[in-house]
């Protein structure tokens, strides 16, 4: 019914049989090991390095702009530029169009 | 600068389509003097045959380009609702601060 | 009366949506349940029709549909093309489906997520008004044709984008759309003027026997071709999409990106089927894929600073028009060369699967967006979070969506990209490298979405999510997982014929 | 060539050119609008430019002298576009009149909230 | 050859109408200047034997695109207005 | 468009819609014959509802009416469209014509022009007429109405 010979593109099919197999695996390996495992009852707070940790959740999560904050810091140069093009000025918007036309229709002539 | 370029950019497409223009229909064919006119031809001998109507351009809005009508007739349909959708009453709501683009550029130069 | 409906069916997937849609507004007047019921049953029999059309082409193969002719497809001479055809192939097909099963899923959706706005009996008829202009958009095989439906599917999709007018911004995002977009129709007026004055035709197939190559045709063929790429919103056409993406309602989010996508679906059907012959294939090409890696890197940079959810992920469909257009660029730059056999037909089909996989799970993922939006009352990503514990569902279904976007095995978006990736490699490596490294970027910032919106401490949210929008969401998901689980079936069935279609073969 | 007898196709050519210039030019949402007009206007004209049969008749058969008309598509064409013109016009200017409301002002330098 | 050259005259009117659009700073007055642009062009449409179309632009175009200009442009701003 | 005009205009707009209806209707039923059809008719007596609109002001609350009958004649367009089908042909196809009966008659070559002729195609005149004669006076009744009351309403 379903082909799982490897063809075309590739087989998902056998991927996660594969996968299935493997978690299976871990989890043998997992029951093995379990027994061993020493738990404790103490349940501290995290040591931070001498820093207390926050007590209000919210100032845990980090919010939208200051995720990979660094990544965009470094590719400043690069990427202002590109967010001042975008100005939102409609005329800006027909000015791309024209300009992308002349440029194809040049290249369509020369070539 | 920008204007410039888009000068340039408005030269080259006239360019362009004065030579489009001139080029049309051939060498002997210019303005008035169309060379393909199988098509038309056909419709102009065949509204009377098959339709039996006399102005040949009805004909071809409701026979032989019925579609293009019935989509013209759609595009009235969809101004006229897009036109009620816009100029509907409405409530100012909260949705006005739905994002933080509203309350960053209120318009202005940057 | 005996009516065929399986040789009628192309007309009827343009026309119940056009019927529906005129008897909205007078449903609307007698009882709203009317009103939802004319809704659901247009979208459910155009759904019918799309697939009796699949079927027929699927067992009997492609066939032209001549309008008002006295036998609508035997007996086809010279004159009938000079009416109105549809052409009902594995391309129309594929086109159709990927119309379909977004339109299916945000038409449901929306009958939980607007039952709070007014003036919901125009929403559903420009609906259904978007539906038929784009379904027309792809069947139609006459360019002036092509010009009405391309209209009709601006002005509808426009009206929609400024359905909440108490927001400015809605308003001004749908003003910017169609001023660009009514001069992008009034320019494909004129080259069908040029079109019609040196040859006297307007159907597809009259004007493709008859190209030359001049001037003309160059002039016409290059604003077709920038009209279209800039109704699919490729770099640096694509400013129009953020805006009108992020302020339509959540529901036709999904389906402004379906015009696009159908925009896309007509230029390659004009490229491949009509305009191959009068021109330099390698040239064509060579501008889609310089469009296409354009449109990658900068969506997807783009996409890095943004902070609103909705344009975040309008500038990552920006990025993913751009693999379509690469692949399919560098299928046509290969056309009649040798390389075509090798890797160019490799390369169509992972374009056209992208495309119609790119269509439901990029519906998916803006679903989900709109889920957020419904429960938290915001698209800041600095002020969401913790929706993972009221939301498990929608959690699920975006990491579906966001998965297969960014192209992890084994969602259906790995499969096309793959392909892509393989064939484009063999072409220049620099395109396969730079498409994976867009596809990074991608899965970082679907990251950056799961994390802020849906993990951290629980912020409360007011409402709860209705069942129509979870099951328009769960419909996409097994449609997503469909493909996922099945792509060699997917490709051999509905794609390949799709290229059979275009006239090039596999 | 003779440039005389394609006067009238410059002139289709000047009047998209003015509209364009228009569009790009000017900041005023509403003469903008106009500017699309005059481009409708020079399509429109295009149209029927390419039907036109020197010496022909009109395309009806009711008290035609003979059967030379000119041709009948490219007038069916213009009427559709006509309309779309119409529709489309009204449409944008709707938008520009709750923009009026909601931003205080028609420019378009000032309308840019939806950005970056 | 007369008839050519009505033809010529019209459409310099037709582009000097255009030319008046642009350059009118009063809206009123432009969209009035769009709307004898209309006309002018249904004259012109006229003289290249297409009267359906003619009849079709003096409506919409001279009619109706002037009526709801005027009506759009009581609601904002008169003149146009920028430096 | 809150104001009125003098008496004189209104009076004068009164009396001129009147040639102005006939004009359209007599362009609409002539469609097939002389220059004209159902989109010229439909726009030319709209425009008598735009000359009503600058005289006198607003119209009364027609919204829903106008709607009806948009709705009604596009449907009714399109099964005209439809009865192609329903005889066995292919959309759009000209089952009426040279059949007898309404608008069945026949012509051929220079003919003074008989109305009784042409199939379904004054049949569409009429229904397209009433859609765009609809159609646009809905958009001029509403750009009006909003053109003064421009106030956000709660």
């Amino acid at each position: 019914m379903i082909d799982i010979v490897l063809q075309d593109i590739w087989s998902p099919i056998i991927f996660i049989l594969v996968g299935i197999l493997v978690s299976l695996i871990a989890y043998m390996f997992y029951l093995m090991g379990n027994p061993d495992y020493k738990r404790t009852k103490y349940k501290g707070d995290p040591f931070i390095s001498g820093n207390r940790p926050p007590t209000d959740l919210k100032e845990l999560h980090v919010g939208g702009d200051n995720v990979y904050w660094g990544f965009t810091r470094a590719l400043r140069k690069y990427l202002d530029p590109l967010v001042e093009g975008h100005t939102g000025i409609v005329n800006d918007y027909v000015y791309w169009f024209v300009v992308t036309l002349a440029v194809v229709l040049v290249f369509l002539y020369i070539m | 600068m920008k204007k410039i370029i888009a000068l340039i950019a408005l030269i080259v497409i006239s360019a362009f389509m004065l030579g489009g223009v001139a080029e049309m229909r051939g060498d002997d064919g210019s303005f008035g003097n169309p060379v393909e006119t199988e098509m038309d031809d056909f419709f102009l001998e065949d509204s009377q045959d098959h339709n039996q109507v006399n102005n040949v351009v009805t004909a071809v809005l409701f026979d032989y380009r019925g579609l293009d009508t019935l989509g013209e007739a759609t595009v009235l349909f969809s101004a006229v609702s897009g036109v009620l959708t816009v100029l509907r009453k409405y409530k100012l709501s909260k949705k006005e601060n739905l994002t933080k683009l509203t309350k960053s550029s209120k318009g202005g130069k940057k | 009366m005996n009516v065929d409906l399986l040789t009628q069916s192309p007309v009827f997937v343009l026309a119940i949506p056009l019927l529906f849609a005129f008897l909205t507004p007078l449903a609307n007047k007698v009882s709203k349940e009317l009103r939802n019921a004319v809704f659901l049953i247009g979208l459910l029999l155009t759904t019918l029709f799309v697939s009796l059309m699949a079927y027929e082409v699927y067992t009997m193969g492609s066939w032209i549909y001549v309008f008002g002719a006295e036998q609508p497809t035997t007996g086809l001479t010279t004159q009938s093309f000079f009416r109105i055809t549809f052409l009902a192939d594995g391309f129309s097909v594929l086109a159709a489906l990927t119309i379909i099963i977004t339109a299916l899923g945000a038409g449901i959706y929306s009958f939980g997520h607007m039952k709070e706005s007014n003036g919901l009996g125009k929403f559903y008829t420009l609906f259904l008004l978007t539906l038929a202009g784009v379904n027309g958009m792809v069947l139609t095989s006459d360019l002036f044709n092509l010009f009405v439906w391309f209209e009709v599917t601006s002005i509808a999709s426009c009206g929609l984008i400024a359905y909440h007018n108490d927001r400015g911004e809605s308003v001004e995002a749908a003003l910017k759309y169609m001023i660009i977009s009514v001069i992008a129709g009034l320019l494909l007026l004129f080259s069908i003027g040029f079109f019609y004055g040196e040859y006297g035709v307007l159907n597809y197939f009259l004007i493709r026997d008859s190209m030359t190559g001049s001037l003309i045709d160059i002039l016409a063929i290059g604003m077709v071709m920038v009209i279209l790429a800039m109704k699919a919103s490729s770099v640096p056409m694509h400013m129009w999409a953020p805006d009108a993406y992020s302020e339509a309602p959540e529901p036709i989010t999904p389906f402004i990106a379906i015009t696009s996508l159908g925009s896309l679906f007509v230029l390659f059907r004009l490229l491949f089927f009509v305009f191959r012959g009068a021109v330099e294939t390698s040239a064509i090409g060579s501008i889609l894929i310089i469009l296409g890696v354009l449109s990658m890197f900068i969506g997807v940079s783009m996409a890095l600073k943004q902070s609103d959810l909705k344009r975040l992920i309008a500038y990552l469909s920006v990025s993913q028009i751009g693999y379509m257009m690469m692949a399919v660029g560098v299928g046509l730059a290969t056309l009649g060369t040798g390389d075509y056999g090798i890797f160019g037909a490799r390369a169509m089909e992972g374009g056209l699967f992208h495309m119609i996989n790119d269509g439901v799970y990029k519906a998916l993922l803006f679903l989900s967006a709109g889920g957020i939006v419904y429960v938290a009352d915001t698209r800041d990503l600095n002020k969401l979070g913790g929706l993972a514990h009221h939301m498990p569902y929608t959690t699920f279904f975006f990491i579906i969506g966001g998965l297969s976007i960014a192209g992890i095995p084994p969602l259906s978006g790995f499969s096309s990209k793959l392909l892509i990736y393989k064939s484009v490699y063999l072409y220049n490596p620099v395109l396969a490298i730079i498409a994976l490294v867009v596809s990074i970027v991608t899965l970082a910032l679907i990251g950056k979405i799961f994390f802020n919106a849906f993990l951290g401490p629980d912020q409360g949210v007011g409402k709860k999510i209705p069942r129509s929008m979870i099951l328009a969401m769960s419909i996409l998901t097994i449609v997503v997982v469909l493909f996922s689980l099945f792509p060699n079936y997917v490709v051999a069935e509905i794609v390949v014929p799709a290229i059979e279609g275009l006239g090039v073969g596999a | 060539m003779n440039w005389f007898t394609l006067f009238p196709l410059i002139m289709v050519v000047t009047l998209i050119i003015m509209g364009l210039y228009v569009v790009l030019f000017k900041k005023n949402l509403i003469k903008i609008i106009m500017g699309i007009a005059l481009m409708q206007n020079g399509a429109n004209l295009f149209l029927v430019s390419l039907a036109y049969r020197e010496g022909y008749v009109a395309p009806i058969w009711t008290s035609a002298p003979s059967a030379d008309m000119v041709l009948p598509t490219p007038h069916a064409l213009t009427l559709t576009s006509i309309v779309i013109g119409v529709a489309t016009t009204a449409l944008m200017l709707s938008f520009v009149m709750m923009i009026k409301k909601h931003y205080g002002t028609i420019n378009s330098d000032e309308v840019r909230r939806c950005r970056e | 050859m007369l008839y050519y050259i009505l033809q010529v005259l019209v459409l310099i009117g037709l582009v000097s109408t255009a030319v008046a659009v642009i350059w009118f700073k009063d809206l009123i007055s432009a969209a009035i200047a769009l709307g004898a642009s209309s006309l002018i062009l249904a004259l012109q449409f006229y003289l290249l034997r297409a009267p359906d179309v003619a009849i079709a632009e003096a409506a919409v175009g001279a009619a109706l695109t002037t009526a709801i200009l005027i009506f759009a442009i009581k609601s904002t701003d008169r003149t146009e207005g920028y430096k | 468009m809150n104001f009125k005009m003098s008496v004189v205009v209104r009076t004068v707009a009164d009396i001129m819609i009147i040639p102005i209806i006939v004009f359209g209707i007599y362009l609409i039923l002539h469609g097939h014959l002389t220059p004209g059809g159902g989109f010229q008719g439909g726009a030319v007596i709209a425009s008598a509802t735009a000359l009503l609109i600058v005289a006198w002001g607003t119209l009364k609350d027609n919204k829903d009416d106008f709607s009806t009958m948009e709705s009604t004649g596009l449907t009714m367009f399109f099964l005209l469209a439809l009865l192609g089908i329903i005889m066995g042909f292919s959309l759009f196809y000209n089952s009426l014509a040279g059949t007898g009966g309404i608008f069945g008659g026949t012509v051929s070559g220079i003919n003074p022009g008989y109305i009784n002729t042409g199939g379904t195609v004054p049949l569409m005149n009429i229904v397209v007429g009433l859609e765009v004669v609809a159609a646009l006076s809905l958009i001029l009744y509403m750009m009006a109405k909003r053109s003064d009351a421009l106030e956000v309403e709660e």
